[in-house]
């Protein structure tokens, strides 16, 4: 079976590592904070000025002022600071955060990462984006495996417009655990119940499949 | 003894010298931190043909959005611009031009125009349509590109403590791109919540020197909030 | 939870991993605001080769001016370098390397260095000695020369206080280039005067956020004036 | 009679305006903050890092963290800020100091300085001071318009390498106001008592000299 949303993120949580800075993406990599393990701290990085970024506010807590990169409100941990966007962007651009995650439309064999616009639809622009993949070393891209019309987003070359060149080596889709390298796609995992005959299937880019490819566990 | 006092008490005297044609530089992230009363005064004015540099574009009837409805912005200098049905509008018909900038790039581009840094070097968008046209340069083996800085006619900044001398302090993550933005502004205006006595602010814990600062006025805030996300207790 | 506690208990320990030929960034201006105990301890571990990135060398018998004694420093990178007779012999002599670099451009350098910005442009310089040899660009009609960034093995810095994750806060003018240096070491080095509890430092007016600082050491400084100067009251 | 050095920093604080941020280098210029005339108020910066400098302490407020570029102890005055050196030198660098006042070895008609380097005496550095001609669109240099030889320090050519190239507009010396455009000095103002016939004597560069030169007021 296919991996939920919540078990996307489980499964990328399981990359962190004590002690790291991390920087979650809008959407799926939000929800890996809820999987961080008790026994570990982490410290969210969020692009708009916060180092230290902790759950939603309740009612009494909500402040105007305190809002992450995705527009949300949001609270400070103990230990967080609090900056302009230029040293926010030192810290990303210096490769001074740990890991970083984030969501993509297409990754190809020579780690490219397309993720913000696709000609033809109105564009938003790319955010923070390009500066967490140019600057990140460890980044971790996390998406469903195919489009909804079953058309690969692990792509020999990439399609869209890049985000960045040469800078994903791991990719979590919902059906599988992927390491790039020597431009390919190494499998290295496959979602529980889900066949290496369908994964293959779905890879548009080159796949190196081992004999023996484990489940991923939870 | 004028010399540093930088108080101004009116939005007409705030955004006096602005015109047609003009580059403004805004801070703010979202609807946080945005110069409200400052880009209200700016619709007030009616000035058109304006190159806007700010993260983002503010939302329909809020912030900088509301200088798209008279069309007084010509060219928008943003990272993302997704929330906004006008400035859609007026980008697919054609009348508003935008130049998209990664959000660090846009950052540093602002620190540089205030430092005295033509031009610097990053790796974000090399091999991206952003590098496109852009010198690229090898430095250890990495490829990078050439951004040059950006600077304003104005800058319109949201602070929420100042001095008399323009020295200014920011609250929470109302901070992100005001401080850059106070330093590249041929003029520099800022927006407060309060202005409190000199000697009041610890001088090591100043955001931004008076230095950078021209006027500054007392405003009030609205501080819309884009988006409401809440724990239950 | 062993993740932030970035606090150690020994000089042994916060120096640990240096090696000779290495390049060390220290904080400080003139005697202020530098770490003397772990310059001390550098002069203890006797490392040899080093390369040091500093606006100043410290005066004979203190600061970094201990390190020319036993000759660890191979080539200082500095602004000025007036106040120290060892300097000026070994310098003569040979046996010592020196590339001055002016203030402002070795501030930024450090600064590019942490901030991932491998060279920029500067008008500083041009049409001098330390614009022998380095590529001239014109932007605006003006010439400006490409500096590139530094980076350092270690980088060692005197804060006033840190709290377990590494965050900072410098006290008055003993800033300097204490926040530029921590951005810039693979390794980066604190010593402080005070170590507060988690929370204590307000968040958006710490000086250096911990990300960038690896060991935070408690220490005690004789913080040597250089010149004394005073007034009557 | 030649001005002394209380007298030069008098003639160049004239050139103060109210609400001017200046940066006085060692020597002489350092002199100027005893001038400021009391209907102004002007904001003294420190390039290792303190915007608003006051006096020197007393005995009683002497603090080793706070001094000021030539490492003197120093106070700072109410409104005053304090920073790092890259947020210093952005200020110097970006043109926001409205005035810079420094001495010099020589100044040529072409506006080039040269401050900071005797070959074959033992080299110091150059400090800030690049950066801050490099910096300033308004820049006072005061020194002696000969040296104790007699050779004179306003030339069609610095002999000595540069701390700048064509920077320096204004030049206050022992004998005169000198102001430099298109490739000449212009004579403006002689110290009291001074002959025309001298100052032309002791300046090597192309001097324009009108029929009528003021005297210096103080």
């Amino acid at each position: 079976m296919a991996l939920t949303r919540e078990q996307l993120a489980q499964r990328v949580a399981q990359e962190l590592e004590d002690g790291f800075y991390v920087n979650l993406g809008i959407g799926i990599p939000t929800l890996v904070a809820n999987y961080v393990p008790d026994s570990m701290e982490v410290m969210l990085q969020s692009e708009n000025g916060l180092l230290g970024m902790g759950p939603f506010p309740t009612d009494e807590e909500i402040d105007a002022d305190m809002i992450n990169a995705g527009k949300q409100t949001v609270t400070a941990i103990e230990g967080a600071s609090i900056f302009s966007s230029a040293e926010s962007f030192a810290m990303i651009r210096g490769g001074h955060v740990d890991l970083t995650v984030l969501g993509a439309f297409e990754v190809d064999v020579s780690g490219n990462i397309a993720s913000w616009m696709i000609p033809g639809k109105l564009i938003k622009g790319m955010g923070g984006a390009m500066d967490l993949v140019a600057g990140a070393d460890n980044i971790i891209v996390t998406m469903t495996h195919a489009s909804k019309h079953g058309e690969s987003k692990l792509l020999a070359s990439c399609s869209l417009p890049l985000t960045g060149a040469a800078c994903i080596k791991k990719v979590v889709t919902d059906l599988a655990y992927i390491e790039i390298a020597d431009g390919k796609f190494w499998l290295k995992e496959r979602a529980p119940g889900v066949s290496v005959e369908e994964i293959i299937k779905l890879t548009a880019g080159e796949l190196v499949v081992p004999e023996h490819v484990p489940e991923m566990q939870f | 003894m004028a010399g540093f006092n930088k108080v101004v008490t009116s939005y007409e005297d705030a955004m006096a010298g602005l015109g047609d044609n003009m580059t403004v530089i805004a801070g703010g992230f979202g609807l946080c931190g945005i110069p409200e009363n400052l880009i209200a005064q700016i619709k007030t004015m009616g000035t058109k043909g304006l190159t806007v540099v700010s993260n983002n574009c503010g939302i329909d009837g809020f912030g900088l959005g509301i200088l798209l409805e008279d069309r007084q912005i010509q060219k928008m200098v943003a990272s993302y611009v997704g929330e906004n049905k006008l400035f859609e509008e007026q980008l697919l018909s054609g009348e508003l031009e935008v130049e998209l900038t990664p959000q660090g790039t846009l950052a540093e581009k602002m620190r540089a125009g205030g430092a005295g840094i033509p031009a610097f070097y990053t790796a974000t968008g090399f091999g991206t349509p952003v590098g496109d046209g852009k010198e690229v340069r090898e430095f250890n083996g990495r490829s990078y590109i050439m951004e040059e800085s950006i600077k304003g006619d104005f800058a319109i900044v949201k602070a929420w403590k100042a001095d008399r001398y323009g020295n200014l302090v920011y609250r929470h993550t109302a901070q992100n791109f005001n401080p850059l933005a106070a330093t590249a502004g041929k003029i520099t205006v800022v927006e407060v919540e309060e202005i409190v006595e000199p000697g009041e602010l610890e001088p090591s814990q100043i955001h931004t020197p008076g230095i950078y600062v021209d006027r500054v006025i007392l405003g009030s805030f609205e501080k819309r909030i884009e988006q409401r996300t809440v724990r239950t207790a």
